[in-house]
């Protein structure tokens, strides 16, 4: 039983790293801001979570295992709220500097 | 191992120390700051490792790492943050009084 | 041990530090740094100190953070003339600093090559490494050291963190708080009320279990603090003053002084010294459960007062406004 | 196999940092540092898989916990200006 989790859990943990490599390459290759956040922080969090289930057969034991659901729960809970947060300040910036070009374009 | 983490700590220090050399800006000086004070922390963390030792917290599997450096190692993160915090406060006492973070511009501090 | 991941965090960090230095935006020097602290705690992990890793990975991206962007967006800054000085010529600015720093770096690598040898235990740490159980009954040695054999060094680094505090109370007073309640957006207003008690709950766990597992009264404190200022970022400020006043943080500072100088004079009562543990009047209990290794949880509650008590209240110093007019769009 | 998992993690970090030093705004630096918390956070997980020393897994909740309070003060500072409204 056990060799079997751990197998399933490599398989998950390199899909985990699968998607965060390809988060990361969304981050660096994609044209703007927001199809960035949008590459980055969906499928990290995918991997995130797909590499703490992977990772639950490694713990040793079930405290460990216990704080690695932990971590999964709190990420699925923070990290969308994260990057809302990001994203609306991002707009919320661009929406600021663009009416301030605006008015000194109106005075000068 | 060792030789890779004197090599480490050396150039961070120095690095820090540029930057309080020569940056002007108050904010760059207490980066510098904090770098030294990282170079410090590796040179303690890297010397209290011992090959294949263990985390000291007990039951311990084999052989420990030295655990009195650690404590020290803690003391000094601590005290760093609160150095860190003073030197913010003081920047921003200057900066209410001269309207800038430039160094150079603080010399009504000289005697 | 991997040797060479030990390597590729270095390498890493010396160029995130580089970043942090030569770079022109100050928020992105500060994320730089960020990451350095970071990689800072992972090369402490991976040299088998997780207190140090986690005290570090703490006060790094909670703390030093809010207190740069507090900073930050407290200062004026208009833009640097960068005229050139006629009394300091070109050679004696930045390449005669290089030169310095590189000398420097040389002589101080020397220096630590002469001390590299096949390192081992001294006799202090293995003292502590073999007899911590029995002459304290806690689990983990480095809060042993620090709230048993070196308690005196404790209570000194909790005048420190009062000197601060004064410090920067008396430096920044006059301020003027401004009363808000703007805050971020809804739904991370929501997703806060969600999240907070689990957050008060692993800090409340950080620090009572602070003998056991990595954690304690810094780390612990720390994250209180964390979560105070975080409060005050999300709901704003007058929500944070009216559930958190600063009177409430005044008396639970000095309460933690209080309550670590009791203990430590109820030692000195029974007649064996300041700061006495299983030799005084506590009890060692079994080791690996709550109530074991005597004073130490009571002197991890003192100390995890004082310090989220303390920084919250650096923090709460430091948002005042210190001048009235000017836009806050300035970057 | 952790070791390997390890360095795919350690390299994301590596390239997700490329993006924090030639960002054009200091947008896609914040986007970059969001994604740069998850990742060590997932380094500090398989690091304590891989030198087996569980009490690592504090470390990694610590520094999610934290990393997400940091994204929320930059989100707010880069939203506002300031962060004591």
């Amino acid at each position: 039983m056990i060799p079997v989790l751990r197998f399933l859990g490599g398989i998950c943990i390199f899909a985990g790293v699968f998607f965060s490599f390809a988060a990361v390459v969304a981050i660096l290759r994609f044209p703007d801001v927001y199809t960035r956040l949008h590459g980055g922080t969906k499928a990290l969090s995918g991997g995130a979570v797909l590499i703490l289930l992977g990772a639950l057969p490694y713990a040793g034991g079930y405290p460990g295992a216990i704080k690695l659901l932990l971590i999964a729960v709190f990420f699925l809970i923070s990290n969308p709220m994260a990057s809302h947060a990001i994203a609306r300040a991002c707009h919320r910036r661009s929406l600021a500097e663009r009416a301030l070009e605006r008015k000194r374009g109106e005075r000068g | 191992m060792a030789i890779m983490s004197f090599i480490t700590v050396s150039l961070l220090f120095s690095l820090g120390l540029f930057t309080v050399l020569t940056r002007r800006n108050a904010f760059k000086t207490v980066i510098g700051l904090t770098l030294m004070e990282s170079a410090v922390l590796l040179l303690l963390i890297s010397w209290a490792y011992i090959p294949d030792g263990w985390a000291p917290i007990l039951p311990l599997k084999g052989g420990g790492v030295d655990p009195l450096l650690h404590a020290f190692t803690l003391t000094a993160i601590v005290i760093g943050a609160c150095d860190l915090a003073l030197a913010f406060a003081f920047i921003m006492k200057l900066n209410k009084f001269e309207r800038t973070v430039d160094v150079d511009v603080f010399r009504r501090l000289k005697g | 041990m991997s040797e060479p991941l030990l390597a590729f965090f270095y390498f890493f960090i010396l160029v995130t530090a580089f970043v942090a230095v030569f770079l022109e935006d100050l928020l992105s020097s500060f994320i730089a740094l960020s990451v350095t602290g970071v990689l800072m705690a992972t090369v402490f992990a991976l040299l088998r100190a997780p207190d140090v890793a986690l005290t570090q990975a703490i006060i790094n991206s909670g703390l030093v953070t809010s207190l740069l962007l507090v900073a930050y967006s407290q200062t004026r800054r208009t833009p640097l003339p960068s005229e050139e000085c006629p009394e300091c010529p070109f050679w004696l600015q930045w390449p005669s600093a290089a030169l310095v720093c590189t000398l420097f770096a040389v002589f101080l690598f020397r220096g630590l090559y002469s001390l590299a040898c096949v390192r081992e235990l001294g006799s202090a740490p293995a003292h502590f490494l073999a007899n911590t159980l029995e002459e304290t009954g806690a689990l983990n040695v480095v809060a042993a050291i620090l709230l048993d054999y070196r308690a005196f060094d404790t209570l000194g680094e909790t005048t420190v963190i009062f000197t601060a505090v004064s410090g920067i109370s008396l430096l920044l007073a006059g301020g003027r708080y401004v009363h808000s309640g703007r805050g971020l957006s809804f739904v991370v207003k929501r997703g806060m009320a969600l999240l907070t008690p689990f957050i008060l709950l692993y800090a409340a766990s950080i620090l009572f279990l602070g003998h056991l597992t990595p954690g304690g009264g810094f780390q612990g404190g720390s994250v209180f603090a964390t979560v105070a200022i975080l409060i005050c970022v999300v709901y704003g400020t007058s929500f944070e003053a009216a559930r958190i006043s600063p009177k409430t943080k005044e008396t639970l500072e000095s309460g933690g002084a209080l309550l670590f100088i009791v203990v430590g004079l109820s030692g000195a009562a029974w007649g064996t010294g300041f700061l006495a543990n299983l030799s005084g009047p506590f009890l060692p209990g079994t080791p690996g459960s709550l109530f074991s290794g005597g004073n130490m949880l009571l002197l991890n509650l003192a100390v995890g007062l004082k310090v989220g008590a303390g920084l919250s209240s650096i923090f709460y110093a430091m948002i005042k406004i210190l001048e009235l007019e000017g836009d806050s769009w300035q970057s | 196999m952790i070791l390997l998992a390890l360095w795919g993690m350690v390299i994301s970090g590596m390239l997700g940092f490329v993006r924090v030093v030639i960002g054009p705004s200091a947008a896609d630096r914040l986007v970059a540092a969001d994604a740069l918390s998850v990742i060590f956070t997932m380094v500090l997980v398989l690091l304590s898989l891989y030198i087996e020393t569980p009490f690592l897994l504090d470390v990694a909740l610590a520094f999610s916990m934290l990393s997400f309070a940091d994204m929320l003060l930059m989100a707010k500072y880069f939203e506002h200006g300031e962060l004591y409204k």
